[in-house]
């Protein structure tokens, strides 16, 4: 099959499209067609698909209707692959490990010690739910000494601004409007981890069509440059795109390393994930995440 | 002249919103005041961000909406009508009647991609239903006195059918219509879960991420009063084409169905 | 235009665990073209006799053979007027007597029916309104005259006249045994009123208890004088017969 | 005897998705082989998760159902017998009917918080509708003739509901409780979206974030088997208690609603 | 036990813009403990005026007094005998003969009601069955059986016997008288047989196209004999009102 199918030219790519938390590159490749104007050249139209959650992204690569995960999760990258998805790591997306925090209400809860008994509410399975524990471990509790409550962040919001919970997790935008509406940080990602987002294709695609592949890479390299050397153009569309102040997004966009080059230490990052993963019981087999890499970005 | 009976519970409603946030009752977070969705809602008419969410979920709601009830209202007279036929089909149906779409999307992802195809779907398996089982009830509660006349005057089983199940299946048909209609605005949001970059359900689910409740405010608003607009015209336009004339006997023959709207 | 021949005709129904005898072996030749009434307590097994001839009930046992001319048909022409108007409610009286012409694709062929059937049932004024709108009486006769636009060749009429005045009575008396003589129909009429049952039918047919217990034959022409004597002991005959039954035989194929 | 005819079409498609996956015709991502889900199933039941969730749920899914109908129910009465009451309440559940339960989230956790109540109230909101619509459509179009008997003897306003126009709608009564018994299996995911740590749509949404597509199988055959098999008891018990007796003329006096179960 | 005086009582439905009058400024004076007979042509407002009377229908002008010896009493107990069966499909034979007696808490009164009934009506074996289960005649005899079941003051019967034969219209008839003369009744009875309307009623109240036209008075006593001359001249006399009702008259208070 794969000697029939390298004949066969692509007409259509589809890359997945997410705007949020603070997902600068995208909104400048989509802002400024990058993509399009790349890909024009070699007669391949280009289809943004706006998927949020990770799991649903795989969903569609698996389903061949998504090429490019632009900008998924690392947990998502690693569940999916460890059950079986043709998954490959071509680049790092944005280390942002300020970006996700752990957020009170109630002013007597200062620090991770404190948590102890509390109620807290935050997406399972995601980096947020790893910055809890991992941030729990290095206060010495445990799991068993809080409780936690599967829920999203928006919800998770709604829950610790009505009493319902007493610490929420929280990323993206969402912080500043939690913090405007009194809550407070308790911590971030910074020093616990990294927050690793990446981006992925799969292993047939730069197997049958490195050149697109590359494509691919040139232009998210084009758009860091363009966020480099416009940074108030950057902004102003950043905020037009997302509706979030182009103050907040000044702020915000200083918790991002959007440096695509796959590191030893983002490795190891990843690799820390899949043992928080396989900790807490959300994945069965050890897979190697070496196999996963497949740096594009040179 | 009566109709403002209906709106008395609305206004009680928003009296007690806009004085609870007016007083601090509610927590600002999760209640803004109804000022502020006002100003939030027109700031989304102005910028055409509404009509565009709007348009694009109208046409998501009535796609989906058509085509369960296409699918619907065929295989419930199919069913209706025929033993065997409900035999084979039903305990299947039943099967799939209880399973919740959204539990489905990842299958829909893999049969019909992330376009518009698997978000029509998610409203199909939503609207599906009511419209399938109030036709099929509407047309085995028939009356069998009435057929047999069609049966005396050696009409074919569609003409039965047609002139004499069908009418008095109308009540329920309806039902089921206005039901499903319902269902296909209510599925938008799982519709739209799956990679949409616009309509009203994508709207709210992006306010709930950017915690901009009063955008969901918006978006609840402009669903729940489009959703009774447009059921109101639909019977409206039943109504002309169905009328019985005639009231008297202190019995009015127009359907209820039809006079209760 | 066809005759019935029933042979050992049975029909039982089944109530709780009793079987319910509705027929009991009838024997009956129905000739071409003739002007048959039945008659019989309540119960008897009338309705249920019409309804299987029509095919809207099945038989528990026996034959039904129509004839036409000498020759075997299988499927006359043949319509019911029901004992019940079974009006539809959603359409007018003029929609309800059109609905038995769904065939007739010709408009001004079903108009030409539906109008002078209106007119004969003097429901001119009332074509427009409803069944609900309307009295017993009057639902009876737009049942009657359903029948009627359908001109089949054999007509089962389940007391027909039954809710009607004697004035109304009178007229469409008259005006059915026309059409029998005019359209060279088969008619087979269910009655109570004997009086009825001697003016219309060629021959009174009496049943009891899902008996055939009876067979007068009346005469062959329809110019009868109820006043004669003649018709006046028919008449005494007839209402003993029907009263008190106990000679029971079911066979007048002959 | 004719049972083997619902079956024909779940064991067809079991046969051509365990073929498919023998040969690797699906993406094995996203369609786990039929042994590969069983192997999963057996193992959820062996530990117990199975049961848990399953137990929640179920649980969820009556408490919901219940309070759903015994809102629903009497609301229609009232709404069905008054055209006052009628005028007044029936633009607002207009209203709510067309709202997506998912965009009402952050108010229900606001009224009800993060426990069993506002999960409770998600699915209310997905049942309420077809119980409440079903009734009312059932008590309007019942027959005046038959209640004027009821007029005729002196009965009292209930009593005519009660004797003659209530067990007129029965049918669409029932239409409507089977309705909403599937919407409240369908509502178990919008409901446990909210702060769950159990139950079957719990297990869903977690076996999607990780991926596990097999999981998403064992739970879609649990609800769909499960709701399949309640609403068959619950119309073999309507059917015990309503049994008309007596079938002839060709004509069955059984309601046809529970004849076709 | 109650009188029913009518002033003027009119009726007027709306047939699209056409108004049909189906009672036209009506004036009667039914005494109390009296036995009323109604004929007319079909559509003449004879079930109209019944339904009025039942207060299921409401009037457009005039008045309608109820009387219990000289003092006017607000509600009677009045119930009616609808045209059509109207018997509940879901219900047995029994239970809807129990129908009418909701009201009585006593067990063994509405047993023995019913049982009576049933007994008297010849539906004894049919008890259990359901209305699809029986003839015409048979739901006839049952919505008869209900409403004298229930014993009402006044009793509206609108043609209870239309659809029974001889033998059983005898049997019912008499017992009708029965029950009025042992019972004291008020009863108002309507009919397309002009004997039945003459062996019944005390009076006899002919309407045509919604108008009284004429009155007779027959008999108090209800042993009459049909075939004397007198009877017969009866006959003729309200045959000849029936078919031809040129003289309109309205007022039959006094
Ligand atoms: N609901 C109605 N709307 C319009 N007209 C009506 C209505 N009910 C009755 N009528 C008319 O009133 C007139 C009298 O009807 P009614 O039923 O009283 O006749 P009736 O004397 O009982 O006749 P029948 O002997 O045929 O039963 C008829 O012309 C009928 O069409
Ligand atoms: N579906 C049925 N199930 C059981 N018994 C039935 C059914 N239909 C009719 N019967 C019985 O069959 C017998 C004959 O009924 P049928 O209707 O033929 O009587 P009929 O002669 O038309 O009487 P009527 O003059 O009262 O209309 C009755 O005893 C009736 O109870
Ligand atoms: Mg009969
Ligand atoms: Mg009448």
């Amino acid at each position: 099959t794969n000697k029939a199918s390298e004949i066969e030219a692509k007409e259509k790519v589809s890359i997945s499209y997410v705007k949020l938390p603070l997902n600068v590159p995208s909104i400048i490749e989509k802002k400024e067609q990058l993509f399009e104007k790349a890909f024009e050249k070699e007669g391949i139209e280009v289809v943004f698909s706006e998927i949020t959650e990770g799991s649903k992204m795989t969903e569609a690569m698996a389903s061949g209707s998504l090429e490019f995960s632009n900008a998924l999760g690392g947990t998502s990258a690693i569940l999916a692959a460890a059950n079986g998805l043709d998954v490959k790591i071509i680049g790092i997306y944005s280390r942002a490990p300020e970006a996700f925090t752990l957020m009170a209400k109630d002013s007597a809860i200062k620090e991770i010690k404190d948590l102890k008994g509390k109620k807290i509410v935050g997406p399972k399975g995601t980096i947020l739910h790893q910055l809890l524990l991992s941030a729990l471990a290095e206060a010495g509790l445990s799991v068993d000494d809080v409780e936690f409550i599967n829920m999203s962040i928006g919800d998770g919001l709604v829950a610790l601004s009505s009493d319902n919970a007493d610490v929420a997790l929280v990323a993206g935008p969402a912080v500043t409007k939690s913090i405007q509406s009194g809550n407070h940080v308790l911590i971030t990602g910074k020093g616990l981890l990294d927050a690793t987002i990446v981006i992925a294709t799969s292993g047939k695609m730069i197997e049958q069509y490195p050149e697109i592949v590359k494509t691919y890479m040139d232009v998210h390299n084009e758009s860091l440059a363009y966020m480099k050397n416009n940074p108030d153009k950057t902004y102003e569309l950043v905020a037009e795109e997302t509706g979030i102040s182009v103050e907040e997004v000044k702020s915000m966009y200083a918790w991002y390393d959007f440096n695509p080059e796959i590191t030893v230490h983002d490795i190891s990052e990843l690799k820390k994930t899949q043992a928080f993963l396989i900790e807490n019981g959300m994945l069965e087999k050890e897979i190697e995440i070496e196999s996963l890499i497949a740096d594009m970005t040179h | 002249m009566k109709n403002y009976r209906g709106v008395v519970l609305p206004l009680l409603l928003i009296l007690i919103w806009g004085i609870g946030s007016q007083y601090g009752l509610f927590n600002s977070f999760i209640v803004p005041s109804p000022l502020r969705v006002l100003s939030t809602g027109w700031n989304l008419i102005a910028k055409g961000i509404l009509l565009k969410h709007l348009s694009v979920s109208l046409w998501r709601v009535f796609a989906g909406f058509a085509i369960a009830f296409f699918l619907a209202f065929p295989l419930a007279v199919m069913v209706g009508l025929s033993k065997k036929i409900h035999a084979y089909l039903v305990p299947s149906l039943e099967f799939i009647r209880h399973i919740p779409p959204i539990a489905m999307i990842p299958l829909l992802i893999l049969w019909f991609g992330i376009g518009e195809t698997s978000k029509l779907s998610v409203i199909v398996l939503a609207t599906f239903f009511p419209i399938f089982m109030n036709t099929f009830s509407g047309i085995v509660n028939s009356n069998v006195d009435l057929e047999e006349v069609g049966v005396n005057f050696g009409f074919t089983r569609a003409e039965i059918f047609l002139k004499i199940t069908l009418p008095q299946a109308m009540p329920s048909v309806f039902t089921g219509i206005q039901l499903g209609l319902g269902y296909s605005w209510r599925a938008l949001m799982g519709a739209e879960l799956i990679a949409a970059s616009s309509g009203l359900g994508y709207m709210i689910i992006e306010a709930e991420t950017l915690s901009r409740i009063d955008i969901i405010f918006v978006g609840v608003m402009v669903i729940g009063i489009l959703g009774y607009a447009i059921d109101w015209f639909f019977f409206k336009i039943a109504a002309y084409f169905f009328r019985w004339e005639g009231k008297s006997n202190g019995r009015d023959t127009t359907p209820q169905f039809i006079k209760n709207i | 235009m066809a005759g019935i021949q029933l042979h050992n005709l049975s029909k039982i129904f089944k109530l709780k665990e009793e079987d319910v005898v509705a027929l009991n072996k009838i024997n009956l030749n129905i000739k071409d073209e003739s002007f048959v009434t039945i008659v019989g307590k309540s119960g008897c097994g009338k309705t249920t006799l019409l309804r299987i001839l029509s095919s809207l009930e099945s038989k528990s046992e026996g034959e039904i053979v129509f004839t036409q001319g000498n020759t075997v048909i299988t499927s006359p022409k043949i319509a019911i007027v029901f004992q019940e108007p079974r009006l539809m409610p959603w359409l007018t009286i003029r929609d309800n007597m059109k609905l038995s012409l769904i065939k007739i694709k010709n408009r001004h062929e079903v108009n030409r029916r539906v109008d002078h059937y209106l007119e004969l049932l003097d429901l001119w004024r009332f074509q427009d309104a409803y069944p609900n709108q309307i009295s017993g009486g009057m639902a009876q006769r737009v049942a009657l005259g359903r029948t009627l636009c359908y001109e089949p060749d054999i007509i089962l009429m389940d007391e027909p006249l039954g809710a009607l005045d004697i004035y109304n009575r009178k007229i469409l008396q008259d005006e059915i045994i026309k059409i029998f003589e005019n359209c060279k129909k088969t008619i087979v009429f269910v009655t109570h009123d004997v009086d009825e049952a001697l003016y219309m039918g060629q021959q009174v047919v009496v049943m009891n208890n899902g008996n055939l217990v009876n067979h007068m034959r009346i005469s062959e022409s329809h110019s009868k004088d109820m006043n004669s004597h003649e018709m006046k002991a028919l008449k005494r005959a007839l209402t003993h017969s029907i009263m008190d039954s106990r000679i029971i035989r079911n066979d007048f194929s002959a």
